[in-house]
């Protein structure tokens, strides 16, 4: 039999892994009639047709669909950033054209509202609908696995991006004395190392010990923002109006002290165009310009929101590091990125309000631990604890390594070594968890935020719009359900338990919806897994008024 | 005189010697590795082109071939001057030249296709040259066979199947197979055993005899000279130094190199009282070549003229020719 | 006077050679669009403005011949620029990781020429016999292995299995074998020299056996064992010397090889050198580092180049470069 | 023609290639090889018959056997795909041929068009051209074809070309093939300049040869063999680079390659090592084949190198 | 009468190649006496190069020795440890090599060659080799020897690195010299330079030679006695006038019969030279009985089944040839 319509399936080629189940997904559309054309080229190729292929099919020019690992800015879910029919591209990065009044009304809620219950019935709403229409297949929530130097206490992680970092000064390893020297492996080697220009966690995996947050996570378990720089905070009614109360007597690692400067600072660094920070949008959006805070006193900022969002307090307080004024501030815009702060290549002096100066290796920060330098070809960079920081280090370690190691042998074999202590979770270790032995690495899980799925361009006319489907063809206005029913077709096509065990070693649990599997927010009751069934797929088709 | 068969005209064949610059090739100087060479040929006569290694013998022959384009001089063939027509002639009338003169190479090893049957290598001329009689060609391949002594069998063989001897027949043959009127033989025997040599020779004298052809003859090996030529031709860096008849030039020669070529020969009888003329010195080479007469160097009866003034090719008596200003 | 000429012919050859190699890249480079929207473009929340200061700033503004001559120029005064995904000097970069390169490289060049030197002095003064037979068989086999599939099993046996090397990168960041830097240094550095050793002294082996056996037949050879000279000086002393100048042209191109596929070398051993640094700069389209990274690597194998040819005329007096 | 002189024929002796052959036969290695690539082309040939699985077939994978060792089923195991080991290595075989024997026949194509004219007509233009493979044998082969991949790969985006199958295959044969010649080359020429003054190319000369005939009848086929023996090396180097650029995945994604089944595989080495070593050992079979098969003609058409 | 200073008695080396083995020398006696110039003359192929090498066991792979002795002043050669040969090698008995273009090795200057000889066999140093070689470089007739020491055989002519080659073969006084084709690839004028340098240098240091050529001339004019070798044999060994006056071998007055002489008037009616038909025999299964039966104008059947020996028709003169007085033994 023909098939019922070709469609063009890209596949990031960076990731061994995501080519194995972009193959088996191609295969099993083919298995419920559709014509698949897939092809593994880099995210370069992919990402300018979704940005500016304006929502055209493959064949124009634009994308029909593709695999993708995705997560959301901050710990508490914000799909209200991605899928509103508000925020497509150009402008925003509702890249897959999501449009679908149900879900633009429950991302309003989830923004805007003050009040809780209504925001946790929105996510419910949104989580519903999604269930209902599949604007996009989820495969699976895969979790993150690692394994530990078995002597390494007080080790916690997670994948939250970008506040996700190592935390040595919370470690203790066992039989080390009390001068430790802790080592850490990250997959990849971090671009600019000034927090405002990077959302991933290669590069918060470094500059994270060296800076602090004005709210910060307690710890990854119980995911609750404790005061940070910041010691506590005020809002008004109507969510718009923010009085923040900053720590006293911090100092930055140059010995210059904390103040409420440093934060509108970093604010105006960010929003400032000139500096090109990748931040800048998002921000933007939250706080819509430099006019909205002030510093109103030294350890007090004022801020006035043109609307409510919950990305203030979850995103902007919560995981955007601070920047010390004294430093970067004369620093020209366009070479910061390449300056020693970003680098930790070399060193350089910054000059404190009291006329000393501070040699720096690297940024200058408020966090516990101070930067050393970069040795290229060790690919390690080196961090000496704060003694001056303004929290207690919990644990012996008072040298960190950060090192650079690629593959997932070779942080294997690192661990073996002896050579580091931890790993980030993007060495993927789960299908290799049974090689490790209990001697020299302990193996851990927690929690993900993350999930991979194929997206749909949704303007699409078969399975976007729909219009182009048998179904949508005869009665136009049941367009958006034939396309409906093409997606869950899809959706029922793949075998997501199986690619969980085949793939990702049995580490990770069947996709639904995008929402964190672990977020308290995810309904588990509601959201069962969405079974393979072939035969159901079929029947889907055939409700798109396909004929088999 | 008849008209000769061959008449070289101060034929001359000079190689530039190039030196690399940073970017470009530069010419420094010139190899005269022939220069200013006449002599004439007659029908049915052998010609021995005598001297020693890199005088310029092959390079003469290859000349006159145009295997080389000379660089000045002519080279006329039955009275016609057949340098312009390699040049830019009609194809057939190459192919006439082609025809009456041919070439024999002094290595057999190398003269002969490896990939080709010796009846294909014979094949080849006739397909060149008598394209629209093929059907005699089986008959003239093996008539040529014959001709040189070997069986129409043969035909059939590769030429590394064959010894020295019986390659150089076929390259003989091939010579042949155009009905040339003259064949220049680049030292044919020179690389075959000494028991081989003779039959060879013996095959050239039959073969001039029976086809009435003429023979320019090339050597160093002055006893084989001695045995097939008719006149003899002596050449020193590039130059012809005497020509006389085979007897005159042995009795009596005039050059003081001659001379000494014939007596470094080693005669095979113990008992030969041997005067030797000793040689001074190396052979000099063409790209250093002195002035003036350029055997003065070695020669022992140098006068001072010898350094400055370059000797004339003059007649010294019937048929012999010298360059000399002192002659012995 | 003739060695100058040829060496000033040789560097203006080079310098053509690199002109090319750099117009074509950078044309293809350029070819795909601006390199930084490409880039950016994968990141969220990137907007036009971005792009534009961003641009600006590596100075990918003008029209693409503006920015090559601008590259050139700054080329001349050995800045390479700076990269695009680490922000750091590209010549910086290229530097450390240049060392790290030439660290394994250079060694095993090295040894398989002393190695090759070896097994084909037993072979070739033994022809015919069996060890010769062993050495023809052995490096024929060595020859034919993939060198990087080579690299895999060997990091199984002696890193996996039992455990004695490291398998990965060139330092180890703590616990240094006996506590200094040098030793730890070399240890790393054993497995990925000795894969690019194996792999090369069964390509010279090769051909140095089939060149000493050419060489021991030579009448000089004959001529110097008629004088009564010891077999081991007619051998080491005559023959060898002559038999390594036809191999020599081949060690300046394997020189090349061996840099040309570091990309594959150092992904096996995940070593910081140039050959990862080079797939990084690719996959991430990091254009200063990839035109950088490739510039170098062919001024790398043009003065490998030069310097056999050098060789050369050190070794064999016949040959006069002009 | 040759009939025509049949009457008195004895039996045709062995012509040159014949003895080519009698001398390659006794040579183990060369037979060997002979042996070796027999079987990489038989199984190229009969892939599609005798591979237990369809190459791209994951069905193992949702029997949840993806990744299981040699079984009945599975003679060498299945893959981290799901794929049957077995009938992707045999696959495999074509794919390497089309590589090998692609790029070498652009290669000595290119190479023997380019080297012969340098040889044969000398001066500028052999200068010229020799400069030319000059500058193609300086240019790191490896690191340009992964350039060219990578950057060819977002080029044909969108263009017409990106709808050929096998794209990037192609490209990698084709810039294979472009950097392969100039060994090639600089063989031939060496060749040309040897034949075009060779006693009987002279002799052909005076006897009245066109220069076609000079060219195809007895410089061409009297070069051929050196040639041969290149191309055969050629051919195995190829493969191998080609498994290079897959290793690094920068091959084609669609393409059944040996280099490719390693990319995929080699980092479950330690669990899997079917996975690995099977697509290692099809290499090295293959490549050890054309390298004896290489030494083998080197033994029997070029015996002044052997003697 | 003394021992000769050197004598071969059934010499056979056989080349193992893969077609089988090639008898290249089969059975080989010849001897020399001290002073004395034995010219060993035969085809190409005959086995002059192979048995001469054969005498200080230099033959290359794959070439054995399969029988014979060598007596050289009343030792074995053959026999001896390789150690002790070294010791005869280039000081007792030295070679002078057919090619002068490749005996010498060419990455090496000419006084580091010959100056690494002295000191190994001689153990002089540095200046006293040097002076000795100045003197060696002088009596080989070579004018400027000082600035010859420090050049590279490819910048000398062929004349010159021919005498730099017997000067080498000098060095250390030898009393026997192996001459292999000293002469065969160089131009006539300088052939004579070098033979008239030979014969000199034999008579002031009155060595021994062996001199081995092709060229019938050249033994006319140097040696004492001469050898004829054909196909790995000995034909016929006399006295050179003898040899030249009366030949018993066919194949050895076939030779001399069938060059064509320089001393020679040709013209007139057109003479042919004898010839020998034929070609030699191959050596890889060389014929049961005389090698050279099959062109030889005066063979009998016994001929071609019994191999003759060596037998001494006359005083000095001893021939294989059944027909001609020698013995054979049934193949
Ligand atoms: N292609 C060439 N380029 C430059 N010089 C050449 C060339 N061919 C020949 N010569 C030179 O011309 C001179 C004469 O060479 P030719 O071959 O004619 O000598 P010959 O008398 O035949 O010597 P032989 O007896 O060795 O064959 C030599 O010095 C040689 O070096
Ligand atoms: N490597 C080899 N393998 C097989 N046979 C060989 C080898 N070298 C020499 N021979 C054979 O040994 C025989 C004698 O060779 P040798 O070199 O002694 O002859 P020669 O009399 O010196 O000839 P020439 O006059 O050509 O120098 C030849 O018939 C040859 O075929
Ligand atoms: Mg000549
Ligand atoms: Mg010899």
């Amino acid at each position: 039999a023909p098939p019922f319509f070709k469609l063009y399936l890209m596949i990031p080629n960076n990731q061994p892994a995501r080519m194995i189940w972009g193959n088996l997904a191609a295969q099993q559309m083919q298995r419920i009639g559709i014509d698949v054309v897939s092809s593994l080229v880099p995210f370069t190729v992919i990402a300018p047709r979704r940005s500016r292929g304006e929502g055209k099919t493959h064949v124009d020019g634009g994308w029909d669909c593709y695999l993708e690992r995705y997560y959301y800015n901050a710990i508490k879910p914000t799909p209200n950033t991605l899928y509103h029919s508000r925020l497509m591209p150009p402008g925003g990065e509702n890249y897959y054209y999501v449009n679908d009044p149900e879900i633009d009304k429950a991302l309003d809620v989830i923004s805007n509202t003050l009040d809780e219950s209504a925001r946790q019935a929105a996510y419910r709403d949104f989580e519903r609908r999604w269930y209902d229409i599949q604007p996009m297949t989820i495969l699976f929530y895969p979790q993150d696995v690692i394994a530990v130097n078995p002597k390494l206490k007080g080790f916690d992680a997670t994948t939250f991006n970008p506040v996700f970092f190592p935390q040595p000064e919370k470690w203790t390893i066992e039989g080390a004395g009390r001068n430790a020297t802790a080592a850490f492996a990250s997959w990849a080697q971090p671009a600019t190392l000034i927090p405002m220009y990077s959302t991933g966690y290669t590069e918060s995996n470094v500059f994270g010990p060296v800076y602090n947050r004005l709210y910060e996570y307690e710890s990854w378990e119980t995911k609750k923002l404790v005061p940070g720089l910041a010691t506590d905070h005020s809002v008004s009614s109507d969510g718009k109006n923010w009085v923040i109360t900053l720590r006293q007597g911090v100092k930055w690692h140059s010995g210059e002290e904390f103040t409420a400067a440093d934060v509108k600072f970093t604010w105006d660094t960010i929003l400032n165009a000139a500096y090109g920070s990748q931040l800048r949008a998002g921000v933007m959006q939250v706080l819509g310009g430099t006019e909205s805070y002030r510093a109103s006193g030294k350890y007090e900022i004022s801020v006035t929101l043109p609307q409510p969002s919950m990305l203030f307090l979850d995103w902007l307080l919560g995981a955007m590091a601070i920047m010390p004024e004294h430093a970067y501030k004369d620093i020209r815009p366009e070479a910061l990125r390449g300056h020693i702060a970003s680098t930790w290549l070399g060193s350089y002096t910054v000059k404190t309000s009291d006329g000393k100066s501070f040699t720096a290796r690297g940024g200058v920060g408020t966090g516990p631990w101070i930067p050393q330098g970069y040795d290229p070809s060790r690919k390690a960079y080196k961090y000496a604890r704060n003694p001056n920081y303004w929290k207690p280090h919990t644990g012996n370690v008072t040298t960190y390594y950060l090192v650079n190691i690629q593959g997932t042998d070779s942080v294997l074999s690192a661990l073996k070594a002896g050579e580091i202590d931890a790993h980030d979770p993007m060495y993927d270790i789960g299908p290799l968890a049974n090689t490790i032995d209990p001697s020299w690495g302990k193996v851990q899980t927690f929690d993900s935020f993350k999930w991979q799925h194929i997206c749909y361009n949704l303007k699409h006319p078969v399975f976007g719009t729909g219009v182009e489907t048998p179904l949508g063809k005869q009665d136009p206005s049941r367009a958006a359900e034939a396309a409906a029913f093409i997606r869950k077709a899809i959706s029922h096509a793949i075998p997501r338990e199986q690619i969980v065990k085949e793939i990702a070693g049995g580490y990770g649990v069947p996709g639904t919806v995008p929402m964190p599997y672990t977020a308290p927010e995810y309904d588990h009751e509601m959201l069962k897994p969405i079974a393979y069934d072939l035969d159901l797929a079929r029947q889907y088709m055939e409700k798109a008024g396909y004929k088999y | 005189m008849s008209a000769a068969l061959l008449e070289v005209e101060n034929l001359s064949k000079h190689y530039p010697v190039l030196r690399r610059g940073i970017l470009l090739q530069r010419q420094t100087a010139a190899i005269r590795a022939v220069d200013d060479v006449s002599f004439r040929l007659q029908a049915g006569e052998t010609l021995g082109l005598v001297g020693e290694s890199g005088c310029g013998k092959t390079t003469t022959a290859r000349a006159i071939l145009n295997l080389v384009t000379p660089s000045s001089g002519a080279v006329r063939f039955e009275g016609r001057d057949i340098l312009p027509v390699f040049r830019k002639g009609e194809r057939s009338e190459v192919l006439g030249i082609r025809r009456g003169l041919q070439y024999v190479f002094q290595d057999p090893y190398l003269s002969l296709n490896p990939r080709w049957t010796i009846g294909e290598t014979l094949r080849e001329p006739l397909r060149i040259h008598w394209p629209e009689r093929e059907a005699e060609w089986p008959t003239r391949i093996d008539a040529l066979l014959r001709m040189v002594g070997l069986e129409p069998q043969h035909a059939w063989r590769y030429p590394h199947e064959f010894s020295g001897g019986q390659r150089q027949r076929v390259g003989i043959a091939r010579a042949l197979a155009v009905e040339p009127r003259l064949l220049i033989l680049d030292e044919p025997v020179s690389s075959l055993d000494i028991s081989v040599r003779a039959q060879i020779l013996n095959l050239l004298a039959e073969l001039q005899d029976g086809l009435g052809l003429a023979y320019l003859y090339i050597s160093h090996d002055l006893s084989s000279v001695r045995f097939i030529s008719t006149h003899v031709a002596v050449m020193y860096l590039g130059k012809l130094v005497e020509m006389a008849p085979v007897d005159a030039l042995f009795a009596a020669a005039g050059h003081h190199y001659t001379r000494a070529l014939l007596s470094a020969i080693p005669v095979p009888d113990p008992g030969a009282a041997q005067s030797r003329i000793h040689l001074q010195g190396e052979v000099p080479s063409a790209l250093r070549r002195p002035t003036g007469c350029p055997f003065h160097p070695r020669c022992a009866a140098a006068l001072p003229v010898c350094r400055s003034e370059e000797p004339a090719l003059i007649d010294i008596g019937p048929g012999h020719r010298l360059a000399c200003h002192n002659p012995a | 006077m003739g060695m100058l000429n040829y060496i000033a012919r040789r560097l203006l050859f080079s310098l053509a050679l690199l002109l090319g190699v750099s117009v074509i890249l950078f044309a293809l480079i350029n070819a795909i669009g601006n390199p930084i929207e490409i880039l950016l473009a994968e990141r969220p929340g990137v907007t036009e403005e971005i792009i534009q200061s961003v641009s600006q700033y590596y100075g990918l503004d003008g029209s693409v011949t503006d920015r090559y001559f601008t590259w050139l120029g700054n080329l001349l005064r050995l800045d390479f620029g700076t990269s695009i995904i680490y922000n750091q000097p590209v010549g910086d970069m290229l530097w450390t990781f240049g060392l790290e390169t030439l660290k394994i490289q250079i060694p095993g060049i090295l040894l398989a020429l002393a190695l090759a030197v070896g097994a084909s002095v037993l072979a070739a003064t033994r022809q015919y016999s069996r060890i010769d037979f062993g050495v023809i068989s052995g490096a024929m086999l060595g020859h034919s292995l993939p060198g990087f599939f080579f690299g895999i099993i060997l990091i199984l046996i002696f890193s996996y299995w039992l455990g004695w090397l490291p398998s990965y990168g060139a330092y180890s960041t703590r616990n240094l074998l006996w506590d200094s830097e040098l030793a730890d240094g070399l240890w790393h550095m054993v497995l990925p020299v000795g894969m690019l050793a194996f792999f090369n002294t069964a390509t010279l082996t090769l051909l140095l056996r089939s060149s000493l056996v050419d060489v021991l037949r030579q009448d000089y050879i004959t001529a110097a064992r008629a004088s009564g000279l010891p077999e081991r000086r007619v051998v080491m002393g005559h023959a060898l010397r002559n038999a390594v100048i036809p191999v020599l042209t081949y060690l300046g191109i394997l020189f090349g090889l061996m840099l040309g596929t570091a990309p594959v070398t150092e992904t096996v051993f995940t070593w910081p050198g140039l050959g990862a640094l080079y797939i990084m700069a690719i996959q991430q389209l990091d254009y200063p580092l990839i035109m950088g990274e490739t510039m170098i690597i062919t001024v790398m194998l043009v003065g490998a180049t030069l310097l056999t040819d050098i060789a050369y005329v050190a070794i064999d007096p016949r040959i006069r470069l002009g | 023609m040759e009939g025509s002189i049949a009457l008195a024929a004895p039996p045709r002796p062995p012509g040159i290639w014949r003895q080519g052959w009698f001398r390659f036969r006794r040579n183990r290695g060369g037979m060997l090889g002979l042996v070796l690539v027999g079987l990489v082309v038989l199984v190229a040939l009969t892939c599609f018959l005798v591979a237990p699985y369809d190459p791209n077939d994951q069905s193992a994978m949702l029997r949840g056997a993806s990744r299981q060792g040699p079984s009945w089923a599975h003679l060498l195991g299945t893959d981290r795909n799901g794929y049957d080991v077995l009938s992707r290595v045999l696959y495999g075989a074509p794919t390497a041929l089309a590589v090998g024997l692609g790029a070498m026949l652009i290669a000595s194509i290119l190479g023997t068009i380019i080297g012969g004219i340098a040889g044969y007509v000398g001066g500028m233009v052999d200068e010229v051209l020799m400069r030319c493979a000059e500058f193609f044998l300086v240019i790191p082969v490896f690191i340009v074809i992964l350039a060219v991949v990578r950057l060819f790969g977002i080029m044909v985006v969108g263009t017409a070309l990106e709808r050929v199958p096998h794209l990037n295959l192609m490209t990698i044969i084709a810039l294979l093939g472009l950097f392969g010649w100039p060994p090639i080359a600089r063989m031939a020429r060496a060749e040309f300049l040897r034949l075009k003054q060779a006693d009987f190319v002279e002799a052909a000369i005076c006897i009245g040869a066109t220069r076609r005939d000079i060219l195809l009848r007895h410089i061409l086929p009297n070069a051929l063999p050196s040639l041969i023996v290149l191309v055969a090396l050629g051919i195995g180097g190829a493969i191998l680079a080609e498994t290079m650029v897959s290793f690094l995945g920068f091959g084609d994604p669609k393409a059944v390659s040996w280099g490719q089944l390693l990319y995929f595989n080699y980092e479950s080495l330690k669990v899997a090592p079917w996975g690995s070593v099977a697509p290692g050992v099809a290499i090295f079979v293959t490549v050890l084949g054309f390298n004896l098969l290489a030494d083998g003609l080197t033994d029997a058409f070029n015996p002044r190198l052997r003697q | 009468m003394a021992p000769p200073l050197l004598s071969v008695e059934g010499l056979q080396v056989q080349f193992h190649t893969r077609d089988g083995i090639v008898r290249a020398v089969d059975g080989v006696d010849y001897s020399v006496g001290r002073g004395e110039t034995l010219g060993i003359v035969g085809e190409s192929g005959s086995g002059k190069t192979v048995s001469s090498l054969a005498l200080l066991r230099l033959v290359p792979p794959p070439a054995r020795i399969a029988a014979g002795r060598v007596m050289f002043e009343g030792e074995d050669l053959l026999a001896k440890p390789e150690r002790e040969l070294g010791a005869i090698r280039g000081r007792r008995i030295a070679m002078v090599f057919q090619n002068p273009a490749t005996s010498l090795n060419p990455i090496y200057s000419i006084g580091s060659q010959l100056g690494e000889i002295l000191r190994w066999h001689e153990k002089l140093d540095r200046a006293a080799a040097e002076a000795r070689i100045l003197s060696l470089l002088d009596l080989v007739g070579i004018t400027d020897p000082a600035t010859r020491l420090r050049q590279y055989p490819h910048e000398l002519s062929g004349g010159m690195k021919q005498r730099i080659g017997i000067a080498r073969a000098l060095l250390c006084n030898p009393a026997l010299l192996l001459a292999d084709e000293p002469t065969t690839a160089l131009d006539v004028t300088i052939q004579a330079q070098i033979l008239d340098l030979l014969a000199d240098l034999r008579q002031r240091l009155g060595m021994a030679m062996v001199l081995v050529t092709h060229d019938m001339g050249v033994v006319a004019r140097m040696a004492d006695r001469i050898t004829v070798m054909y196909a790995g044999r000995v034909c016929e060994t006399a006295s050179a006038a003898t040899l030249f006056s009366a030949p018993r071998h066919p194949y050895t007055r076939a030779l001399l019969e069938s060059m064509p002489r320089i001393d020679h008037r040709y013209t007139g009616p057109r003479q042919l030279l004898p010839t020998i038909a034929g070609r030699p025999p191959g050596l890889l299964n060389p014929p049961a009985g005389c090698r050279f039966a099959a062109r030889c104008p005066e063979a009998m059947a016994e001929c071609r089944t019994t191999l003759p020996v060596e037998t001494v028709v006359a005083p000095g003169h001893s021939v294989s040839c059944i027909r001609h007085g020698s013995q054979g033994i049934a193949a």
